[in-house]
């Protein structure tokens, strides 16, 4: 499995997978258009009309589509168009406020899981909807029946085994706290969860996004055998590439409306991101900024903490530094044990050139380490502070004055962050919580931008954010970098590492197996490299 | 299909359902520190297991260690409840009002009826209107406390020394009815808690209330539940009290609301919700209701019980934190 | 030591002694504190130092449950009398009975309780309230309006009383026009009393349960309206200063309260029941009024207002220096 | 530090976008809309219109609306109540709660909550007056505000680096405080309140002519004082980040165990002060004279609109709580309700105060 795009411009997708199951026209992609209101007759979902509105707010305003038995039908468009809507209308989480959708001919009671569930439509949610302190046992099997029924863990560990097993899961264990887990390793469970008991219509809100190659692999072939057996597929990413190699059929949501329709193999990436931004847009990765200086930001040998055997790496003044490998050999380790958010031991440790011991994300900040962390909302916003303070939340020190953006000398420094990345926003005083997704990932990136920092530690920091936004955040890296700040960068976004770092490391179970630069950095010997040692497994279609 | 099965051990206590689910829940600090205290006490005081001392201390902590059952649960769904001292006096003068005119039984479900009730109104209001349960409980403690006020103004009622046997007295020949009382509504408990789903769904909804949801759960449903069986097991208390007091009194809930949070603290229990445990929570009522006895024997001034209290729930509850620190810390030298 | 004698006497410990058990459930409140110094400094005065021993257990928050269990830790400790401070006028029964199971006379001491196995030592509360309601009935003058402040609703002394008092007071011809709690607490006297006054300015008396005797008179100096005849007390020094101070400003006042030294007075009859004289099963005693005429003789100027009065009883003549031995907190 | 130069790389972002988003943050301070954006991604229509201002009132205002709607009421019941003078009255009495309600706020207001509040009040206000002969009047005022600190600084401490929920560790702390009260102090060895501490309290000052005791404009000036600390401070604004999400603060590389034990030294300063200045006025001390504080002062701040979660409140809102609080009582007062009445009223209030802005965000 190949990912479909190169680095440049504007290349055609080749369709992985032969024949498209309909005979659509190859120029099916109607940008613009109404969609179809032609419906089969024989159509396993029908969703006519579909509006949600949040008191002024309308998210959805009138979507009509639907899904043929055994299709997989994508559902794509820019962050805060209304996928995860749609997808949590279908699946009963939220109730629309008008329009009906039917299953298999029969309406969909709205806006209860439970019925949703029982006429056959699984959902695994974006926003992962797993119980942290319950075992994965439990968040498996519990999700039916009667509040008096028995239960009983040892059943229901045995019961877990016996699906996780069938759904080649072999590796997560029934009886740990959900919580516990890696974030990928939840994203299985809630696909494993979503996929029990064969449903007739599964969808998936980018349930590939923490989910590296193999991981999607694994992925694709759940949803071939389940397509095989006539289920149908919602599959919502903003990851061109898998669209191109899963969807049999895909509709374009721009602004709670369906912006067009396309057919596979009828598309190029342009058109599609174009029909998602409404205008021409090209996918487009910056090259890394030539290197200036040879001073290194962040050296560390031997650096251990849990999860993390030992790691040794440098990272230059003004170098983009990637780190690859699967979800769970320890690059989250690796960044947080670098910001001291959590402990670590290292043999030998400098920032900037100076020697450290330890570090906390206190003493850290103060020596010009910046940290974009996994989980925005948890982590890395306030979401009932205003947009401005949490750009400024590292920079607020007790006794200087004027807290309130509006009052403080940062105003012109966080309008200029907000311009740069062009965030969404109703100024500096809206609240947080009330940005997209994607827009609140730019302002945790954004509070580091222009503070005089050595090294940047970033998290993923394009995970399900749309396409403009991530090219808007690589132009911000980019230039990050040409100012001299040394970028550590995980990303499970191979594309990325590939075309926008001068290096990469990649991680393979605590400890670094491979570095790439010049021709060596292709997206195959990334891969390679992350696997190495259990390709395997890969080919036994397991995820390490 | 590498299908590594998990050994499932014969000795169930040793896996999934006993020791690591005691330590899951946070039960183990509190288990070992009773037990410390139980041998000091009986080292100082060899006749606490005379029948008449244990019933004593049994009357004494077993209307605390139901109220604290209650505001378990309450915690287990993530919630705390300030108003579980006025549920206590008001479902005491309830019953205590019906036990001048009613037959016992009726009274009996009269006071459970009212502690259900003020549950439910708690938990309508927190699961259904989505208000925080410590603000609403807040509420509710001025509302039940005035009106267990205009219920009976002051201490009175028709408890008779027959109730008083058979709740707190010499019913049985060893044992001092109470505790049974106390096994009987903690064994129910446990089985609903760990043996039905409701009990899981109760666990699951205080740890991430979205993620029950969205799993397809009556996440409200059972939180409502909750807040009417929270109910109920302080109604429980409250007729126990009634009992051994042989009186009905309308401020008689009052001590129990720091006390019955002080218990569920000691017990381990996250107020964060999702985890806590029925066992430590009896052993931690126990321990913190007997501390005044014990200094009784050993002849300490009294008013050290309230030093010794608080510097227990520290100790017992910090320990493990400072535990685990230094062990982290060992272990990174070594390493 | 005297002879053991029949009835409710008892033999003295090995060391000669009587050992009395008492009980207390609201720990560190000025009278109950000062009850419990004069309580000591009667067991080792002279004449009591060699008969008894005393054993004091505090309990807190007014708890019946506490209570109980503290009393029959009491009779597991093989005391041979229990004074106890009744929490409730009901609450203690289960001890009680255990009590009189082993031959343990029980004193219910300070506040009445409803048994037939205690004796009763205390102030005679139930008229406590009477008392001050007809003195004010007594020094109302043409204005009959007037505000009443009760003490704690839901307390049995409150309840007990209020009603009779209420009853003396309208029977006596005054209308009750504003109506509040005063908590037994000075601080929310005086904000009751203010709020009452901002609304009814024209008020021409107060009658304040067992509490007041300082908030009262001060919200009516707070709001600059003259004094009416004030009925209110806890025994707080400041009230018999108050009293002196203001007096000449126009204060008339009755401040009615029970000595905390009845703990004192339980003990003295402890003692002589258990050496084997006959004592009454219910001994109620006045309270203490201070009134305009006898207020310089209480009103202490070295001490401050929150001072605890009624350190001694009538019969007993315990010094303030030895009772002020006793009192602090432990 | 160039702002606009770094848009340079991105061949998504369309300028157009760029000067509209900047335009409307650089040139209005206030959050408008997208103005003018012909951007084709401006996202849904978002209505500033409607009730959406109803959103931006400063939450503090509605309960100072609130006392003002009771206090018509009273008016309305009773005429005589609608004086400046009965005004002052009940601003007195409210202040005082709000007085020993501030520390609770700044607790609230960093996600935690202070129970300790009642016998640190006791506990200062006794320990002044048991230091006052050995230290002087000022000594024994600053040692007493001191012992608050310290009793704050202990809770921070075990709150932080025990990880002990905040209402369990200040219940904790409560009843350890109860038991050095009955144990350390000699009730006897209690003497007079020093004058200059009635003078800031139950004294009577004129202020633009109006007689008022000294306490309202101290609780006043202290309340103006405590919240410009807290809007127009980096350590302010740290307390509400924290409070708001701690994790995303420690991530931030802000020192939240510093931030967390600062707000409850803050809390226990404040609790000790209020301590002083309700021994100043009443001239009463006991050891349960804190008691009636514990319920209440949580009621002010949440009848005064701070979120229990943590992240919002203010001083000026507890203020507005304490006044309603006041109001209330005093209504119940003039309608001889009787006290009982007065607790189900507090009730009724408190719940219909966080049905109107007691939801969780998003719940
Ligand atoms: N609670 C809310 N109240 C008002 N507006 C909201 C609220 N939540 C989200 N929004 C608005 O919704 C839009 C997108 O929100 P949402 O979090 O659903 O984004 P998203 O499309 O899922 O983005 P992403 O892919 O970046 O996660 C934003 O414009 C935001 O301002
Ligand atoms: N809880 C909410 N409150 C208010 N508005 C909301 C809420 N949830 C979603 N919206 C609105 O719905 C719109 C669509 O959001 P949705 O999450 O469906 O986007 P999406 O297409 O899934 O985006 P993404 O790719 O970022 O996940 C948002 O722009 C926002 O305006
Ligand atoms: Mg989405
Ligand atoms: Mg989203």
């Amino acid at each position: 499995m190949t990912d479909a795009q190169t680095g440049a411009a504007t290349t055609s997708v080749a369709a992985p997978v032969a024949s498209p199951p309909s005979g659509t026209p190859a120029d099916a992609a109607r940008a613009g258009t109404s969609p179809s209101d032609t419906v089969p007759t024989d159509a396993l979902l029908v969703a006519t009309d579909l509006v949600k509105s949040y008191g002024p707010v309308k998210a959805v305003q009138g979507v009509t589509f639907h899904c043929m038995p055994g299709e997989v039908l994508a559902l794509v468009g820019e962050n805060g168009a209304g996928k995860s809507t749609v997808a949590k209308m279908l699946a009963g989480a939220v109730t629309p406020t008008s329009g009906a959708i039917t299953v298999s001919g029969a309406p969909l009671a709205s806006g209860s899981v439970r019925q949703s569930r029982q006429s056959g439509v699984r959902c695994a949610f974006q926003e992962l909807a797993l119980v942290p302190d319950w075992t994965v046992a439990e968040n498996l099997s519990l999700p039916d029946g009667a509040p008096l029924r028995g239960f009983s863990q040892k059943k229901a560990v045995r019961a877990a085994r016996e699906l996780l097993d069938a759904l080649h899961l072999p590796q997560i264990d029934p009886r740990a706290a959900v919580g516990s887990l890696s974030l990928a390793d939840r994203q299985l469970v809630e696909i494993a969860r979503a996929l029990a008991g064969a449903p007739t219509l599964l969808i998936l809100d980018e349930a590939s996004s923490a989910l590296t190659p193999p991981g999607v692999a694994w992925l694709f072939e759940r949803i071939r055998e389940l397509t095989a057996q006539g289920g149908s597929v919602i599959y919502v990413s903003h990851r061109l590439g898998e669209i191109a190699e899963i969807a049999d059929r895909g509709t374009v949501l721009r602004d709670g409306r369906v912006a067009g329709e396309f057919v596979r193999g009828g598309w190029t990436d342009d058109q599609l991101i174009s029909m998602m931004a409404g205008r021409e847009a090209e996918r487009f990765f910056p090259a890394p900024p030539p290197r200036t200086s040879d001073a290194v930001a962040l050296s560390v040998e031997n650096l251990r903490a849990e999860g993390l055997r030992s790691v040794s790496l440098e990272v230059g003044a003004g170098e983009i530094l990637g780190v690859g490998g699967l979800q769970g050999h320890g690059q989250a380790e690796l960044l947080r044990a670098l910001f001291g958010a959590s402990p670590a031991q290292a043999d030998s440790w400098t920032v900037g050139g100076r020697r450290i011991r330890r570090t906390t994300p206190v003493r850290s900040v103060a020596r010009g380490l910046g940290y974009v962390p996994e989980d925005r909302k948890k982590e890395g916003l306030a979401l009932e502070m205003s947009v401005g303070e949490n750009l400024l939340a590292p920079w607020f020190r007790w006794w200087q004055l004027g807290g309130r953006p509006r009052l403080s000398k940062e105003r012109g420094w966080i309008s200029g962050i907000l311009s740069v990345l062009s965030v969404r926003t109703r100024g500096p005083l809206e609240l947080a919580g009330s940005l997209s997704g994607g827009n609140q990932q730019k302002l945790v990136f954004g509070r580091w931008m222009n503070r005089d920092r050595t090294v940047i530690l970033l998290h993923d920091p394009t995970r399900g954010i749309d396409v403009r936004a991530k090219q808007e955040l690589y132009g911000a890296i980019v230039d990050l970098a040409e100012q001299g700040v040394g970028i550590l960068w995980f990303s499970t976004e191979v594309e990325e590492l590939v075309h926008v770092c001068h290096r990469v490391v990649v991680l393979y179970q605590g400890r670094v197996a491979d570095e790439l630069t010049g021709d060596r950095l292709t997206p195959d010997a990334v891969v390679g490299a992350a696997v190495t040692g259990s390709s395997a497994a890969i080919r036994g279609g397991a995820v390490a | 299909m590498s299908a590594v099965t998990p050994p499932v051990s014969r000795f169930g206590f040793l896996n999934g359902t006993g020791i690591t689910r005691l330590r899951r829940e946070g039960a183990i600090a509190p288990i070992g520190a009773f037990v410390i205290f139980f041998v000091v006490y009986v080292a100082i005081n060899p006749s606490l297991l005379t029948r008449f001392q244990l019933q004593t201390a049994a009357n004494l902590v077993v209307p605390l260690a139901l109220v604290a059952l209650g505001q378990l649960i309450i915690v287990l769904v993530g919630g705390i409840d300030i108003s579980i001292g006025a549920i206590m006096s008001l479902s005491n003068v309830v019953f205590a009002v019906q036990m001048e005119t009613m037959p016992v039984p009726v009274a009996i479900l009269i006071g459970l009826a009212t502690g259900l009730a003020c549950g439910l109104f708690n938990g309508l209001l927190v699961a259904y209107g989505g208000f925080p349960a410590i603000a609403v409980t807040l509420a509710s403690a001025f509302i039940f406390g005035s009106l267990s006020r205009e219920v009976l103004d002051a201490p009175g009622g028709g408890i008779t020394k027959e109730f008083y046997l058979a709740t707190s007295g010499e019913l049985l020949p060893f044992l001092p009815i109470s505790l049974v009382w106390l096994a009987v509504v903690a064994v129910l408990l446990w089985l609903l808690l760990q043996r039905t789903a409701l009990g899981r769904h109760i666990y699951g909804v205080g740890s991430n209330m979205e993620s029950v949801r969205a799993a397809g759960l009556n996440a409200r449903l059972t939180k409502l539940i909750a807040f009417g069986l929270s109910g109920v097991l302080v109604s429980i208390g409250a007729i126990l009290l009634a009992g051994s007091t042989v009186t009905g009194d309308p401020r008689s809930g009052d001590p129990y609301l720091l006390s019955s949070i002080a218990a569920v603290a000691l017990s381990g229990a996250a107020f964060t919700g999702g985890r806590g445990s029925i066992i430590g929570t009896i052993l931690a009522a126990c321990t913190l209701g007997l501390i005044g006895n014990l200094l009784f024997f050993a002849g300490i001034n009294s008013y050290w019980q309230y030093v010794i209290s608080a510097l227990i729930i520290v100790a017992v509850v910090g320990i493990p934190v400072v535990w685990r620190r230094v062990a982290f810390a060992v272990k990174g030298a070594r390493s | 030591t005297s002879a053991p004698a029949e009835g409710g006497g008892s033999t003295p410990g090995s060391d000669g002694k009587f050992v009395i058990g008492f009980e207390q459930p609201l720990g560190g409140q000025a009278w109950r504190e000062m009850g419990l110094a004069s309580l000591q400094a009667l067991a080792n005065s002279p004449e009591y130092k060699d008969k008894v021993e005393l054993k004091i257990v505090r309990t807190n928050d007014n708890d019946a449950a506490q209570q109980n269990a503290a009393m029959q830790n009491l009779i597991a400790d093989g005391v041979d009398l229990i004074l106890f401070d009744p929490a409730s006028s009901s609450g203690a029964d289960a001890a009680i009975t255990q009590a009189t199971a082993q031959g343990i006379p029980v004193i219910a001491n300070g506040g009445p309780y409803d048994s037939e196995d205690v004796y009763v030592v205390s102030t005679d509360w139930a008229n406590a309230g009477t008392i001050g309601a007809n003195w004010l009935l007594d020094n109302l003058g043409s204005n009959k309006n007037i505000a009443v402040l009760e003490g704690l609703a839901g307390v049995p002394l409150n309840e007990g009383s209020m009603p009779g008092v209420i009853d003396t007071l309208e029977k006596g011809g005054a209308t009750v026009v504003a109506q509040d709690t005063n908590g037994w607490n000075e601080a929310t006297a005086q904000e009751a009393m203010s709020t009452i006054l901002r609304s009814n300015p024209d008020i021409g008396g107060v009658y304040s349960f067992l509490t007041g005797g300082q908030g009262v008179p001060e919200a009516f100096k707070a709001a600059g309206i003259p004094f009416v005849p004030v009925v209110g007390g806890s025994g707080y020094n400041g009230e018999a200063c108050e009293l002196v101070e203001y007096g000449s400003e126009g204060l008339k006042g009755d401040m009615v309260f029970g000595q905390p030294a009845i703990y004192a007075k339980g003990l003295e009859q402890a003692v002589a029941l258990l050496e084997g004289q006959e004592i009454e099963r219910e001994q109620y005693f006045p309270p203490l009024e201070i009134t305009n005429e006898n207020a310089a003789d209480y009103c202490l100027t070295d001490k401050p207002a929150n001072f605890q009065l009624g350190y001694d009883f009538p019969g007993l003549d315990l010094k303030l220096d030895d009772v002020l031995k006793y009192y602090s907190g432990s | 530090m160039s702002t606009t130069a770094a848009t340079g790389h991105s061949a998504g972002s369309n300028p157009d976008e760029v000067t509209s988003a900047s335009g409307a943050l650089g040139t209005t301070a206030e959050p408008v809309g997208p103005t003018g954006s012909s951007s084709p991604g401006a996202g849904p229509a978002r209505s500033s219109s409607g009730l959406s201002w109803l959103g931006r009132v400063p939450r503090a205002v509605w309960p100072l609306l609130a006392f003002l709607v009771l206090f018509g009421i009273g008016g309305l019941i009773r005429p005589n109540l609608i004086t400046v003078d009965s005004l002052i009255g009940t601003a007195t009495f409210a202040i005082i709660l709000a007085i020993a309600s501030f520390g609770q706020t700044v607790a609230v207001i960093q996600a935690g909550i202070d129970l300790s509040v009642p016998n640190t009040i006791g506990f200062a206000a006794l320990s002044f007056l048991a230091w006052v002969g050995p230290l002087g009047p000022v000594g024994a005022f600053v040692a007493a505000l001191l012992s608050g600190a310290v009793i704050g600084a202990l809770n921070g401490l075990v709150i932080s680096k025990l990880q002990l929920t905040p209402i369990v560790t200040t219940i904790a702390m409560n009843g350890l405080l109860f038991g050095v009260i009955l144990l350390a102090f000699n009730f006897s060895e209690l003497t007079v309140v020093p004058d200059f501490v009635v003078a800031i309290t139950s004294a009577k000052i004129e202020v633009f002519g109006i007689t008022m005791a000294a306490v309202l404009p101290l609780g006043l000036g202290l309340m103006v004082v405590l919240q410009l600390i807290l809007s127009f401070t980096g350590w302010g604004r740290s307390l509400f980040v924290t409070g708001s999400a701690a994790e995303v603060s420690r991530l931030a590389g802000l020192s939240v165990d510093r931030i967390r034990i600062s707000g409850y030294v803050v809390s226990g300063l404040l609790a000790a002060f209020a301590g002083i200045v309700i021994v100043g006025y009443y001239q009463q001390a006991s050891a349960t004279m804190g008691a009636s504080y514990l319920l209440s002062s949580v009621a002010a701040v949440v009848v005064g609109g701070a979120s229990i979660f943590g992240g919002r409140g203010s001083v000026v809102g507890t203020v507005g709580g304490a006044l309603v609080l006041a109001q209330v009582s005093t209504l119940v007062t003039v309608l001889n309700l009787g006290a009982n009445i007065q607790q189900l009223i507090y009730g009724v209030i408190i719940l219909v105060v966080i049905s109107l802005y007691g939801r969780r965000r998003g719940a």
